[in-house]
């Protein structure tokens, strides 16, 4: 048990009569990809909000490299090591993306408060901002505004920021939306690699790249985990078959 | 050779109609004298006292006025007048006579032209007293020309005080006030509220359907604003140091002339700004603006035909002069003043003796 | 016949070109599948025919007029009904005022949406921001629905659905081509669900369109150069 | 301080609140709904005013003087939105507050040059004019109680409007995204037109309402727009129902702090001195309300989150 | 950027120009007013980087005005009175020294804006601007109603504070102390702009959710932000007040809030100089149209609107082309 990373323990969180969270148990261990699946609106994003601390959960607490971290802040969380995208893309517009993936760098290094360097005349910062452009395919747009990025290029931008913070943890809520078929095999393979840095815990709804990455999928459905298991155990769950993966997917 | 003088008025904005006619009774004044030897600039302060410093500064430094005059507002005057006299302009007010100027920070360069700002409260204070009212209720806004307001109507009022209350500068809803009157047992009302604020008084005090009588300085009944009070100031006591009917030839000629060349009815604003424009000939044709002491003496005798009547300085260069009672009445349509006494008789103020010059 | 043809289209973001000479058409009743890598102008190419962005030259004609100057309100009054990339459900309104908002009369109708995607209608009442992704999406479609449209856009409406609601919605839409006259010209990734419901296909690269033909006819060599797979 | 005093201090309250209603009522509608922070708001209001004050000059008519301030501000409106308004939608906040800054400008100092210098006549018809007795021997103006029935009546019509009517939700959903809604076949452009006439006839109305009882002058509609921009935030912008409850608790909050303050400082000071002081704590309070809301309520009272 | 970094060399060039001419040709007015233009300058500077940078639109930086204003005018007063401040617990004389009456006026203004920031900084967008401009309200009733500094009439000091080895009653050598300290503050708003703590403050005014997840604090940036704002405009607050000789509660005005956001968005929100050429064309135009037309402010507000309407993103915008400096 050494190697869990992260874990909730018993979250709830309701708003108003709708149980977005009943009870729900989660670990993510060292070196994996966690799959949580499940029908849109069944509280993924939900319990993703909570764990990264943008949401207080009801009840429940969340641990994260063996603190109780229930308390503390998105920022304060995002500071120890937790990194996060969003579903929907959340970039500086009026920055390049160096200067995007550069300000995460700074986060990381945790001192914004330099009145007087300059920011991007910081070699290892920028150094490091730009590997991460790199892992991500995006060299040739590193001085594009964010603003100007198609759909695609915005999503891996997102994930390079979420590099830069050199997390201990990922929480990657549909990474792959809107990818195309090239660049989900890219994030893919990205991905693949990117486990043995950090564990990542991975909201998808491209079952391809689940059925191929995850280590463990657990399928959240109304608020409830309802079965977690390797890809050839969900896949062949009569119950995750009728609430999400209807039956094309069995094939 | 020549007097180059300075007027720093109000000419745009909310309060632009005292600037207004301040600037045209003073220019109607120099048109009328004929005289060429004297030459006026006019600027906008936008009632700012910040924009009148620098106004001042301007004129003082590049236009190398000899005169400055113009100021409307207590607070712009205080800006402005200390250190325009200092510098050895003389300031020749037409409006404003905060109380410091006329006590301990007189100077012998600052010529007050209008009143010392207690003067027609204070005349109300002892038109009260010979109305026999035993029991005011007085108001004013909170801010120093308002609370010197009060205190100028108690310096010779006797009775009661059914009530003292500072209001906010610029209110316009007077409800909260009108109602504390009603409750309060009063038997007469005094009222400072300069500007916009009286009509908003009046008006809703007359519909309040309370009908103590009321009295109040000149300025929520001149003639600029009265119209916009309407019949609500019917028969309402004012104190004035002038009013258009005063009976003397200067005032007669002044009311024509001033109503050929501007199609209107003159203020009391008006006829300050022609008392100051008529002040400053005097001197010039006794003296030469380059000879300072002789020239101050000349300002000091104020040797002409005041629209007021009698009009002369007293120790501290504030005038001294007649408080009248007027009464609001209807001449036809229009809404206007008609003398029905005298308040204070050669009135001078309150602050000459601390005056050291 | 011809519904809307683009002929020869170009646009720009301010200084920056994006699309360098589109042309397509769609006929009545014929699915489009418009299809490119990411930031090819797929999405550039759905906002001139909405008249979200102006058409530096080329043409676009829509029922046999031009509608290079038309407003985007008259565009979509004459029938063109669209499901944006990224959904942009109106987010400070319930969901029912979402779907009523625009509506025009028609077959489509809050019933018939209720119908298609019960979530909605389960969910009347709720703010849209509050709603989860695959829940706005289906509002975007339904609000899109309810213009009662004679050409459907669809621009990556399947993005973020559960595989069993991107299978219904699939299921929508080839109901959609079975039962009604609706052209619809779609965007998305999945080639497999494209190659299922599309008559055409018009890949685009580089803001220009590279490839036309029946769906059927894209080899595998087409996919490997256009599409990266 | 009487009982009955107090009562009638309640009812001022009330009713004051009332009339910042009136002013506030416009301002919300074009400000929450269509996200534009309109600084000459305040300018339609004397618009208004200055209208009604004319017609009611030439004609002698109020209800003449009270149609002419809602046509005159609605024109006013119009041509304004249709030559500047209309291209700030898309801007943020800065540039229209500069731009409808320029307009007080144009509006005030174009105001003077028509009307002149001096503050207009414009008062309380006869039939409406002077007090009426309540329960309670209370004697109260009419025309106050008049314009609380308006406040009331426009308070119902635009919430009604906003929440209800397709109208309504069209608007509201431009404000999420103008862009949408228009790619949806709305016309958008007259639909803000149309609110932003709307917004300005009411401004227009309040200020020919309430110009009857204050002064009818140039500069009438800044300490307005201030009042009314305290109200709405106080309220929680867009909201229809927060606009009239800020608008009450800053009537009762200014008309009961100016009056009892003083009296509450008299118990440990001198008379004199509490009377200023008094006053003076008593013109911060509506400052101090919005503050303290604020902080404990980020976005008003009820504001969206 | 090139262009923008000329023409800003340009404006400053310009300012010191035209006083040095008003200087040797005898035109004393117009240096007060260049160091008017500096000073109301230097306070949209200040401004600037709470708005500009941060996203911050505060209709309150009067408050910041006043109370640099003030300071002045308080020690300054106590000082030409001879009376103390305060004599217990420690006895505090008034000071006739620039320096120091700006140090006071840059530690009060800065512990003001800590205080305003902190509280008002818990809402955002238009609740921000209002309660901002509450905030100055308050004092701005406050300093009309309170007698013991002058009520409404305000303050006059009758002569300039001293500055060690100037004649600051000289209007040029007051002109090179403002405009001195301009450079300076420019100086430092420009390396601040591009620290990181500029960098993340400008992120956080565009998209605050994600500065939180990389683990930074927008709140914190922007009250940081916020108060190195006040202290600026409180400096300038403190130099205006000398310009004049005289303080008052217009300082406290929302008039000029609005003023000073109007320097801002006219030279172009964000710019280094904006808030100086914005400062420089009202103030010219103001002069100029005030002496054509009894209702010159009609054609001020016809400029200003052409400003927004046509020259979007602010006038150096127009000149030096949109994009605003990133390397
Ligand atoms: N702030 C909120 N207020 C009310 N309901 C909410 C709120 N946030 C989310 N919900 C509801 O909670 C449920 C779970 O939402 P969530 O966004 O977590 O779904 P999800 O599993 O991420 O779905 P998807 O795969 O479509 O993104 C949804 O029904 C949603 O409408
Ligand atoms: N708002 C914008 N401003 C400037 N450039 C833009 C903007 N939106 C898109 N672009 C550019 O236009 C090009 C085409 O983008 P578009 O969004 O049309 O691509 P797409 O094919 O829809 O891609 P995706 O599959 O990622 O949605 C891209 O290079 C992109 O960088
Ligand atoms: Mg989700
Ligand atoms: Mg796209």
């Amino acid at each position: 048990m050494t190697d869990v990373v992260l874990s909730c323990t018993k979250i709830s969180k309701a708003f108003g009569a709708l149980q977005a969270s009943k009870d729900v148990s989660l670990d993510l261990q060292a070196g994996e990809i966690h799959a949580l699946i499940g029908p849109n609106g069944a509280g993924k994003s939900t319990l993703i909000r909570q764990i990264s601390g943008a949401m207080k959960p009801d009840r429940g607490t969340v641990h994260f490299l063996g603190h109780d971290v229930t308390r503390l802040s998105a920022i304060e969380r995002a500071r120890l090591g937790l990194g996060r995208s969003f579903q929907i893309s959340s970039v500086i517009p009026d920055f390049t993306v160096l200067q995007n993936v550069a300000l995460a760098v700074l986060g990381d290094e945790g001192n914004s408060f330099h009145f007087f360097r300059d920011l991007l005349k910081g070699r290892p910062t920028v150094e490091r901002a730009e590997t991460c452009i790199a892992r991500v395919g995006l060299e040739d747009r590193r001085a594009v505004r964010a603003a100007d990025l198609a759909h695609g290029e915005r999503r891996r931008l997102e994930i390079a920021t979420a590099l830069a913070l050199e997390p201990r943890a990922f929480l990657l809520d549909e990474p792959m939306a809107g990818m195309g078929a090239e660049g989900a095999s890219e994030m893919t393979r990205l991905l693949d690699t990117l486990r043995h840095e950090a564990p990542i815990l991975l909201i998808e709804h491209d079952m391809d790249a689940v059925f191929a990455l995850a280590n463990r999928i657990s399928v959240l459905v109304y608020g409830e985990i309802i079965a977690t298991g390797t890809s050839d155990e969900i896949r062949s769950n009569a119950e995750v078959r009728r609430a999400y993966l209807g039956e094309e997917e069995t094939a | 050779d020549g007097v180059k003088v300075g007027m720093i008025t109000t000419l745009s904005g909310g309060g632009a109609g005292l600037g207004i006619d301040v600037r045209d009774g003073f220019l109607l004044a120099v048109k009328q004298s004929g005289n060429s030897d004297i030459e006026v600039v006019v600027e906008d302060d936008q009632r700012k006292p910040e924009i009148a410093v620098q106004l001042a500064d301007k004129m003082i430094q590049s236009e190398k006025v000899d005169v400055l005059t113009g100021i409307i507002w207590s607070n712009l005057a205080m800006a402005v007048v200390p250190s325009a006299t200092a510098q050895g302009k003389f300031y020749l007010s037409p409006n404003a006579g905060p109380s410091q100027l006329a006590g301990e920070g007189c100077h012998e360069n600052y010529f007050n032209v209008a009143w010392q700002n207690d003067n027609l409260h204070e005349g109300a204070g002892a038109y009260a007293k010979d109305a026999g009212f035993k029991n005011t209720f007085i108001l004013a806004p909170n801010y120093p020309a308002g609370t010197d307001a009060l205190a100028g109507y108690k310096r010779f009022y006797e009775g009661e005080l059914a009530g003292e209350v500072y209001t906010k500068l610029g209110q316009t809803d007077y409800a909260a006030e009108i109602a504390q009157i009603r409750a309060s047992g009063a038997d007469s009302v005094f009222f400072f509220l300069p500007g916009g604020m009286g009509i908003s008084f009046l008006k809703q005090y007359s519909d309040s359907g309370i009908d103590l009588p009321v009295v109040g300085p000149a300025f929520s009944f001149d003639q600029g604003i009265l119209q916009a009070v309407g019949d609500a100031a019917l028969g309402i006591k004012n104190t004035s140091q002038w009013s258009k009917d005063i009976d003397n030839p200067a005032n007669n000629a002044f009311v024509e002339s001033f109503q050929a060349e501007y199609g209107r009815l003159p203020s009391l604003y008006a006829s300050q700004g022609f008392d100051t424009a008529n002040l400053l000939l005097s001197a010039m044709g006794k003296a030469d603006i380059d000879d300072a002491d002789a020239f101050r003496a000349a300002l000091k005798e104020a040797d002409f035909d005041s629209v007021r009547g009698d009009f002369e300085f007293g120790p501290n260069n504030h005038p001294i002069q007649d408080i009248y009672v007027r009464e609001v009445i209807k001449e036809g349509d229009v809404l206007t003043n008609k003398i029905v006494g005298v308040a204070l008789e050669d009135r001078g103020d309150a602050y000459a003796e601390k005056c050291k010059m | 016949m011809t519904l809307l043809s683009l002929s020869d289209v170009t646009a720009s973001y301010g200084a920056a070109q994006a699309l360098f000479g589109v042309s397509l058409t769609v006929d009545e009743g014929d699915v489009v599948a418009l299809m490119g890598r990411n930031g090819m102008g797929k999405t550039t190419t759905i906002r001139t025919i909405c008249r979200m962005m102006p058409v530096k030259s080329g043409e676009v004609r829509f029922r046999g007029r031009s509608i290079n100057r038309v407003p985007s309100h008259r565009v979509a009054r004459m029938g063109i009904g669209l499901v944006p990339e990224g959904r942009r459900c109106f987010a400070n309104l319930t969901v029912e005022e979402n779907l009523v908002a625009a509506a025009r009369p028609g077959d489509w109708n809050f019933a018939s949406v209720s119908q298609l995607f019960p979530r909605l209608a389960e969910r009347h009442d709720q703010i849209a921001a509050s709603l989860s992704g695959g829940e706005q999406q289906m509002l975007a479609i339904g609000r899109a629905l309810m213009t009662n449209p004679t050409l459907l856009i669809l621009d990556e409406a399947t993005e973020g659905l559960a595989p069993i609601v991107r299978q219904e919605i699939w299921n929508a839409v080839r109901t959609l081509k079975a039962t009604s006259a609706l052209a619809i010209l779609v965007v998305d990734k999945s080639i497999k669900e494209l190659a299922s419901v599309a008559d055409h296909a018009v890949i685009i690269e580089r803001g220009k369109d590279v490839w036309t033909g029946p769906i059927s006819g894209i080899s595998k060599d087409v996919t490997d150069r256009f599409l990266g797979v | 301080m009487t009982i009955i005093l107090l009562i009638e201090q309640v009812l001022n309250g009330l009713q004051f609140g009332v009339m910042l209603f009136l002013m506030a009522a416009g301002l919300t509608l074009v400000f929450g709904v269509m996200g534009l922070i309109n600084l000459a708001h305040g300018s339609l209001y004397m618009v208004g005013a200055f209208a009604a004050a004319a017609v009611a000059g030439a004609t002698g008519s109020f209800l003449l003087a009270m149609a002419a301030a809602l046509g005159a501000a609605a024109i006013a409106g119009v041509i304004v939105e249709m030559l500047v308004i209309r291209r700030l939608y898309d801007r943020d906040h800065l540039d229209q507050v500069l731009a409808t800054f320029a307009l007080i400008l144009i509006f005030s100092e174009g105001t003077r040059w028509i009307f002149g210098s001096f503050p207009l006549y414009l008062n309380i018809p006869p039939y409406l004019s002077g007090p009426i007795t309540l329960p309670g021997d209370i004697q109260y103006p009419l025309y106050r109680l008049v314009i609380i029935g308006v406040g009331l009546l426009v308070a119902a019509g635009l919430f009604l409007l906003i929440s209800r009517t397709r109208l309504g939700i069209r608007i509201r959903a431009g404000e999420s995204d103008r862009e949408m809604i228009a790619a949806l076949g709305v016309n958008i452009s007259v639909l803000y037109t149309i609110v932003f006439a709307l917004g300005a006839a009411l401004a227009g109305l309040a200020g020919a309402l309430v110009g009857a009882i204050q002064s009818v002058q140039v500069g009438m509609g800044e300490p307005v727009l201030i009042l009314a921009f305290v109200v709405i935030v106080i309220g929680g912008i867009g909201s229809i129902t927060g606009a009239l409850v800020g608008s009450l608790l800053v009537g009762l909050t200014d008309t009961l702090g100016r009056t009892l303050l003083p009296v509450l400082f008299g118990t440990f000071m001198e008379a004199s001195a509490a009377t200023t002081v008094g006053a003076a704590i008593a013109s911060m309070l509506i400052y101090i309300l919005m503050a303290v809301v604020l902080i404990f309520r980020p976005t008003g009272l009820y504001g969206a989150r | 950027m090139r262009r923008e970094q000329i023409l800003n060399g340009a404006v400053l060039l310009g300012l010191i120009a035209v006083p040095l001419w008003a200087w040797s040709s005898g035109e004393p007015f117009i240096i007060t007013l260049a160091t008017k233009v500096a000073v109301l300058g230097l306070a949209g500077v200040g401004l600037n980087i709470a708005l500009g940078t941060g996203g911050l639109v505060s209709l309150g930086h009067a408050a910041f005005f006043g109370i640099g204003g003030y300071a002045m005018g308080i020690l300054a007063s106590h000082a030409q009175q001879y009376v103390p401040l305060f004599e217990w617990p420690l006895l505090v004389e008034g000071t006739k020294s620039m320096p120091v009456i700006w140090l006071v006026a840059i530690v009060f203004s800065g512990l003001a804006a800590l205080l305003i920031g902190a509280l008002s900084l818990r809402t955002s967008g238009v609740y921000f601007i209002m309660i901002t401009l509450a905030f100055a309200q308050m004092l701005y009733y406050f300093a009309i109603s309170w007698p013991a500094y002058g009520g409404e009439d305000g303050m006059a000091i009758y002569v300039r504070n001293s500055f060690p080895g100037l004649n600051t009653l000289d209007p040029i050598q007051f002109f090179a102390i403002t405009f001195v300290i301009l450079c300076m503050t420019l100086w430092f708003n420009a390396r601040l702009v591009r620290s990181p703590f500029g960098t993340a403050l400008a992120a956080a005014r565009q998209n605050a959710e994600r500065v939180e997840a990389v683990g930074i604090d927008p709140y914190k940036l922007r009250l940081a932000a916020f108060v190195i704002s006040g202290m600026i405009t409180g400096l300038a607050g403190a130099l205006f007040a000398d310009l004049n000789r005289f303080v008052s509660p217009t300082m406290f005005g929302w008039h000029l809030s609005g003023e000073l956001i109007v320097f801002v968005i006219l030279g172009g929100t964000g710019r280094l100089l904006g808030p100086v050429v914005g400062a420089a064309i009202f103030i010219t135009l103001e002069h100029v149209l005030g002496g054509i037309s009894e209702y010159w402010q009609i054609f001020l507000g016809v400029l200003l609107l052409g400003v927004v309407l046509v020259a979007r993103g602010g006038v150096i915008a127009v000149i030096a082309g949109k994009g605003v400096a990133h390397d």
